[in-house]
């Protein structure tokens, strides 16, 4: 009786926020109402006794899935009302896949026959012992063997995808490269000179040295600039 | 457990990684090694797949057969000859990057998993690892407008077609309690619940858009166009094959009993292809948006093999796709080598007087014009020949006359090609090819004249898979 | 069977509160104690003219909080921007349902605690998110920004290394990881793994040397800049929360929770709430220590040192886990 | 079943006071403070300036591959924690298993590293 009733509480939420994902008019909320959904099918796996599904529901999608879709709609200057007017001339080919699923998923209900055996099956045959996370761990290793190392390589492509659509190189961005700072010792960059009171530099006939900079990354601060070729520095460090 | 009979797919799998880090720790671009070694591992998975012993693996998840291995082979030669126009086209395009190859191959591993599929599980693993791979592939020249707008079209639709499909795979998985194609066939009575038969369509429809065939084909034109020529190539050929195979199993293995049900949608989906490939084709002035609608239409006669539920209409479905792989291999060649002042192009109408600047690529093309209208004696015309005798036979009638019809309004536009090629002003000379492209062209189009002269062995193979499908 | 339910009822709702106001005690008392901590460290004084030694400084603090006026930027987005700082507080409360302080005495003692635990913390990106966003400032923008990659780049490791516990346990129960520690805590046999986690719950929580969401002196407060009054205080306080969620975590995970140190007297006499307690205050003191010794990392050293270092370190170290037990036969059974 | 849902049920209280606290704190600010809004006050912080144009904008692409390389791992996590509790029982083939499927996530660890997406600069 309560499980019903939580049930339907369930899935009332989630068909409401289902709609409301595609109808919000802000994304932003869109997504919010999309997070609502995967919480409320959480709790329809917790209903059917899947603890661990519904828990990796929350992490996966809405820890990490959900935060992508948040990123990407928070931050993304669309122009959503041009989005709208788009919206309003493709709705009516819309409504009309719409009526057509629905028919069709009223039809689907209409041929079902609930099997007799239903009562006895609808918490997964798993033993009474055996927690589901490790029912799991026994078949999606060794029986589902191959599906699970499939999905091993659609994740490796996903991370070539994002990478070779997204990552640029920028040869001349400055990066830390903590061996080089480390072994550098205090002769690399560090010069005792004796100066004599009146002395100048060019008596002492060093501005710095120039020749301890191994290859000093070009500072970029202006954008693009035609890059300065080591003759130039050096030529300007012998002039000085 | 029975692994071993996957070894092909295990050691592909395992070149793709083996060439991922090759490229990624050489440091000099490694674009051409990773290439050449990619081509090398799918001919080496070839081999394992000749010599592979049939039979069903990884608790059924897993089906090596006579079908599998055919429509595999078929698959590594489409991606082998993809990978071959890539070497020379991506160079010129600046997108040499290793990861092309390496993409091209773990899609061409998901291929190989569709085929073998034994389970909706591995269905749709294998579908959903060919799809990723190829909408990267489709956005590959992130610079271009037109690449990176055709990889998200690809994508979005291409989502939506596998929720489609995953809703159907839902509702077959509620109404018969298996996901096992065996066991679902042993579930099914031969009158199926209404849900059931949408279930069924859905997994049609989502097949279908991966297939391009109509009504489910709106991606294919500006994919076609958008993408790196390179990649509409691999697009053109082998996942077709693969999504085509999926199609013939998923409805002869679970389904194969409940003919009845999915009869007419084929067959509506087969002569909307039809007549949609050569009607929407007439006006096109791009040759790759040709290519697109031909390849819709190509789709819709393949299908009328599958329309006929028997085993000489599968074994049809087999050989036109043996002919259309390579017909369209070969024109693809051609497209690459359309080069002027080293930029590619692309209009039908910069082919004009091709007939004279250069008469062998010239010929090439119209052969396999001549193919795809259907002329005998090449390839392309006992392809339509095996699938249309299968509908007279299966009594489909309506069906091959329309396929005859519609053979015809597409000579139309295929002619017209030969026609700017030979009868108009001749234009600028194209650029000089490479090797590469010469070889696979003419190579395709020595194919494609001659295929009657070899293709005993060839129907022979075809009929043994078929029989292995619905036995 | 109402009046049963009616009993059930309100007997959760006195658990909760006995968990929560006690939080919320420790919660207020740790800001306090921060500051006199890090006032010994830098050789001052800290709070300590409101009540005895200062001790009346939290409550004189919320106070003000309290009355203080409710800015709510022009720009903003009015429900989400209010949104951000409560649900962040709720992530943190909400948390406290499965922590067992005594052996069974979880309120909520489910089969995968951990699990629960983990995505809780995933979800503290929210409440940033959410602030950032709806603030409609770039400050706010930027720190929420980089707030959420901090997060989400440390929460990879942690996850990792609780993976290496479970190998350990054989169970996701939180209870049950404790128990399996009472031959030895899993910070000894695990201890590169006990450092990683401890470092990676600093930057979850955004505490000092990874503060730089936050960076006062770049980007003024990070997400929380157009926070004030209470709403501020929400943030506030579930940061502290969170504090003590994650040593409570550290101390389930390594510390043994309630076990006490030596399984003998005079260590068995004293209950194991209080040990736990300890141990979570020893491990909120490791956070104000680390506070006070380090300064604050770039963003890209941060990055670097959570997807370069921890990331293989924690991978490797699971893989040799693994091995190890798996070559030894050493893997925990359960009895089924 | 009912046993199960008992279990979780505690954690629905916690959130209801969480809600009511969190709730109760904003109303009670609200209600004894005093509430003076003008428009300098309600301006975004911008170092004292008026704040130009909308902050809300597009930023590095960075953060959307880290997101996407979060996904990824956290993917793989999830898969380890089943693996994690039912190792004893799926012997050595569960075990090798799951070392295939890290070395190939560990070769695209690889391949991330070497393209430099894992560093900021």
């Amino acid at each position: 009786m309560l499980i019903t009733a939580v049930f339907w509480i369930f899935a009332t939420i989630l068909v409401v926020s289902a709609a409301l994902v595609v109808s919000a008019r802000n994304p932003v909320h869109s997504v919010l109402f999309l997070i609502l959904c995967f919480f409320n099918a959480a709790g329809l796996f917790l209903l059917a006794g899947a603890e661990f599904l519904a828990l990796i529901l929350v992490v996966v999608y809405v820890g990490a899935v959900a935060v992508l879709f948040l990123f990407v709609v928070m931050m993304l200057d669309v122009n959503f009302t041009q989005l709208r007017e788009g919206v309003q001339r493709y709705a009516p080919v819309g409504a009309t896949i719409g009526v057509v699923l629905l028919a069709e998923l009223l039809m689907t209900f209409g041929g079902v026959r609930v099997a007799p055996s239903l009562a006895t099956l609808h918490v997964a045959p798993i033993a009474a012992q055996t927690s589901n996370t490790e029912a799991l761990g026994l078949v999606l290793y060794t029986h589902y063997v191959l599906a699970f190392q499939l999905s091993g390589l659609v994740l490796l492509v996903a991370m070539i995808g994002a990478i070779v659509l997204t990552l640029r190189d920028k040869p001349r961005a400055r990066r830390q490269s903590i061996a080089r700072q480390t072994t550098r010792e205090v002769g690399d960059t560090l010069l005792m000179v004796d100066v004599r009171p009146g002395q100048t530099m060019a008596e002492l006939g060093i501005f710095r040295p120039l020749t301890t900079l191994p290859q000093a990354p070009a500072l970029d601060l202006i954008g693009p600039t035609p890059p300065v070729s080591a003759d130039d520095a050096t030529g300007r460090g012998d002039a000085a | 457990m029975t692994w071993q009979i996957a070894l092909p797919e295990i050691c592909l799998g395992g070149a793709g990684l083996i060439i991922l880090m090759v490229g990624v720790l050489s440091r000099r671009n490694a674009f051409t090694t990773a290439t050449l070694l990619a081509i090398a591992a799918f001919i080496a998975t070839g081999y394992l797949i000749l010599a592979e012993a049939p039979g069903v693996g990884y608790a059924g998840l897993f089906v090596a057969d006579a079908f599998a291995r055919f429509m595999q082979l078929l698959v590594l030669a489409g991606a082998i000859l993809a990978l071959l126009l890539s070497l020379d086209y991506n160079k010129a395009a600046a997108i040499d990057r290793f990861e092309f190859p390496v993409l091209v191959l773990f899609s061409t591993l998901g291929m190989l998993v569709m085929i073998s599929a034994g389970n909706m599980i591995s269905l749709y693993l294998g579908l959903e690892l060919q799809s990723l791979c190829i909408y990267v592939l489709a956005a590959f020249a992130r610079d271009t407008r037109r690449s990176v707008e055709a990889g998200l079209k690809y994508f979005v639709l291409g989502a939506l077609a596998s929720g489609l499909l995953l809703y159907g795979i839902s509702l077959v998985y509620g109404f018969s309690g298996g996901m096992d194609f065996a066991e679902i066939r042993a579930a099914l009575t031969a009158s199926p619940a209404p849900g059931l038969v949408i279930g069924i369509v859905f997994m049609v429809a989502g097949i279908a858009f991966k297939l391009s065939a109509a009504p489910f084909h709106m991606w294919t034109p500006d994919v076609y166009e958008g993408a790196p020529t390179s990649v509409t190539a691999l697009l053109a050929t082998a996942p077709k094959v693969a999504a085509i195979a999926l199609l013939l199993r998923v409805l002869a293995e679970p389904f194969g009993h409940l003919l009845q049900s999915w009869q007419q949608l084929i067959i509506l989906v087969s002569i909307v292809s039809m007549l949609w490939g050569a009607f929407a084709a007439i006006g096109q002035t791009n040759i790759k948006r040709l290519m697109a609608y031909s390849s819709i239409g190509h789709m819709g006669y393949a299908l009328i093999g599958l329309a006929t539920g028997t085993a000489a209409g599968i074994r049809g479905v087999m050989i036109y796709m043996v002919t259309y792989v390579f017909m369209s291999a070969g024109s693809f060649a051609i497209i690459i080598a359309m080069r002027r002042g080293r930029q590619p192009v692309e209009r039908i109408a910069d082919l004009t007087g091709l007939g004279r600047t250069d008469p062998a690529l010239a010929l090439a093309l119209a052969v396999f014009m001549f193919s795809m209208a259907g002329i005998p004696p090449m390839a392309g015309f006992f392809g339509k020949l095996y699938v249309f005798l299968a509908a007279v036979q299966g009594g489909l009638w309506t069906l091959a006359v329309l396929g005859v019809l519609t053979s015809v309004v597409g000579a139309y536009y295929y002619l017209r090609v030969i026609k700017v090629m030979y009868f108009d002003a001749a234009g600028d000379a194209l650029d000089k090819r490479s090797g590469v492209l010469s070889t696979v062209a003419f190579g395709a189009a020595a194919f494609t004249v001659f295929f009657a002269a070899f293709s005993q062995p060839i129907i022979g193979a075809a009929e043994a898979a078929s029989r292995a499908l619905l036995g | 069977m109402f009046w049963q339910d009616v009993t059930t009822l309100s007997l959760t709702v006195l658990e909760a509160l006995a968990i929560l106001v006690p939080v919320l005690l420790c919660v207020a008392y740790a800001t306090y104690a921060e500051r006199r901590v890090l006032a010994a460290m830098q050789s001052r004084k800290g709070p300590n003219v409101v009540g005895a030694f200062g001790l009346m400084q939290p409550f004189a603090d919320a106070a003000k909080m309290l009355l203080k006026e409710t800015i709510i930027p022009a720009g903003a987005n009015r429900a989400l921007f209010l949104a951000g700082p409560m649900l962040t507080f709720i992530l943190a409360m909400v948390a406290w349902a499965v922590i067992p302080v005594n052996n069974h005495w979880a309120v909520a003692d489910i089969n995968v605690g951990i699990l629960y635990l983990f995505a809780i913390s995933s979800l503290g990106v929210y409440g940033i998110i959410i602030a950032g966003w709806a603030s409609n400032s770039k400050y706010a923008f930027l720190g929420a920004l980089r707030s959420a990659a901090q997060m989400v780049s440390y929460e990879v490791s942690m996850g990792f290394v609780i993976v290496c516990v479970l190998l350990c346990v054989g169970s996701l129960n939180l209870n049950d990881i404790v128990l399996a520690q009472k031959t030895i805590w899993f910070c000894v046999p695990l201890f590169p793994m006990f450092v990683i986690f401890f470092i990676s719950t600093l930057a979850e929580t955004g505490r000092a040397p990874f503060d730089l969401p936050e960076g006062e002196s770049e980007i003024v407060a990070g997400f929380f800049v157009e926070y004030s009054s209470m709403s501020f205080g929400l943030f506030f306080l579930g940061e502290y929360a969170n504090m003590f969620l994650m040593s409570s975590l550290t101390t389930i995970l390594f510390l043994g929770g309630w076990l006490s140190p030596l399984p003998f007297a005079p260590f068995t006499w004293v209950p194991g709430p209080i040990w736990f307690l300890l141990k979570v205050f020893l491990c909120i003191f490791m956070f104000f220590w680390v506070r006070a010794t380090f300064p604050r990392y770039r963003y890209d050293q941060l990055m670097r040192l959570g997807w370069k270092v921890f990331l293989p370190i924690s991978l490797f170290w699971l893989v040799l886990t693994a091995s190890f037990l798996f070559a030894f036969h050493l893997l925990p059974h359960k009895l089924a | 079943m009912t046993l199960l849902l008992g279990k979780y049920f505690p954690i629905l209280v916690f959130m209801a006071i969480a809600i009511v606290l969190s709730a109760a704190f904003i109303g009670l600010s609200l209600l004894f403070a005093k509430q003076k809004p003008y428009a300098e006050k309600l301006s975004a912080y911008e170092c004292g300036f008026e704040p130009f144009d909308d902050a809300r904008r597009r930023f590095d692409v960075r953060f959307y591959l880290v997101a996407i390389l979060f996904i990824i791992f956290d993917l793989e996590v999830a898969f380890l924690f089943p693996w994690a509790v039912s190792l004893w029982r799926i012997g050595a083939f569960g075990f090798f298993s799951m070392l295939g499927f890290l070395a190939v996530l560990t070769v695209g660890f690889v391949y991330e590293w070497r393209k430099g997406a894992l560093d900021w600069e």
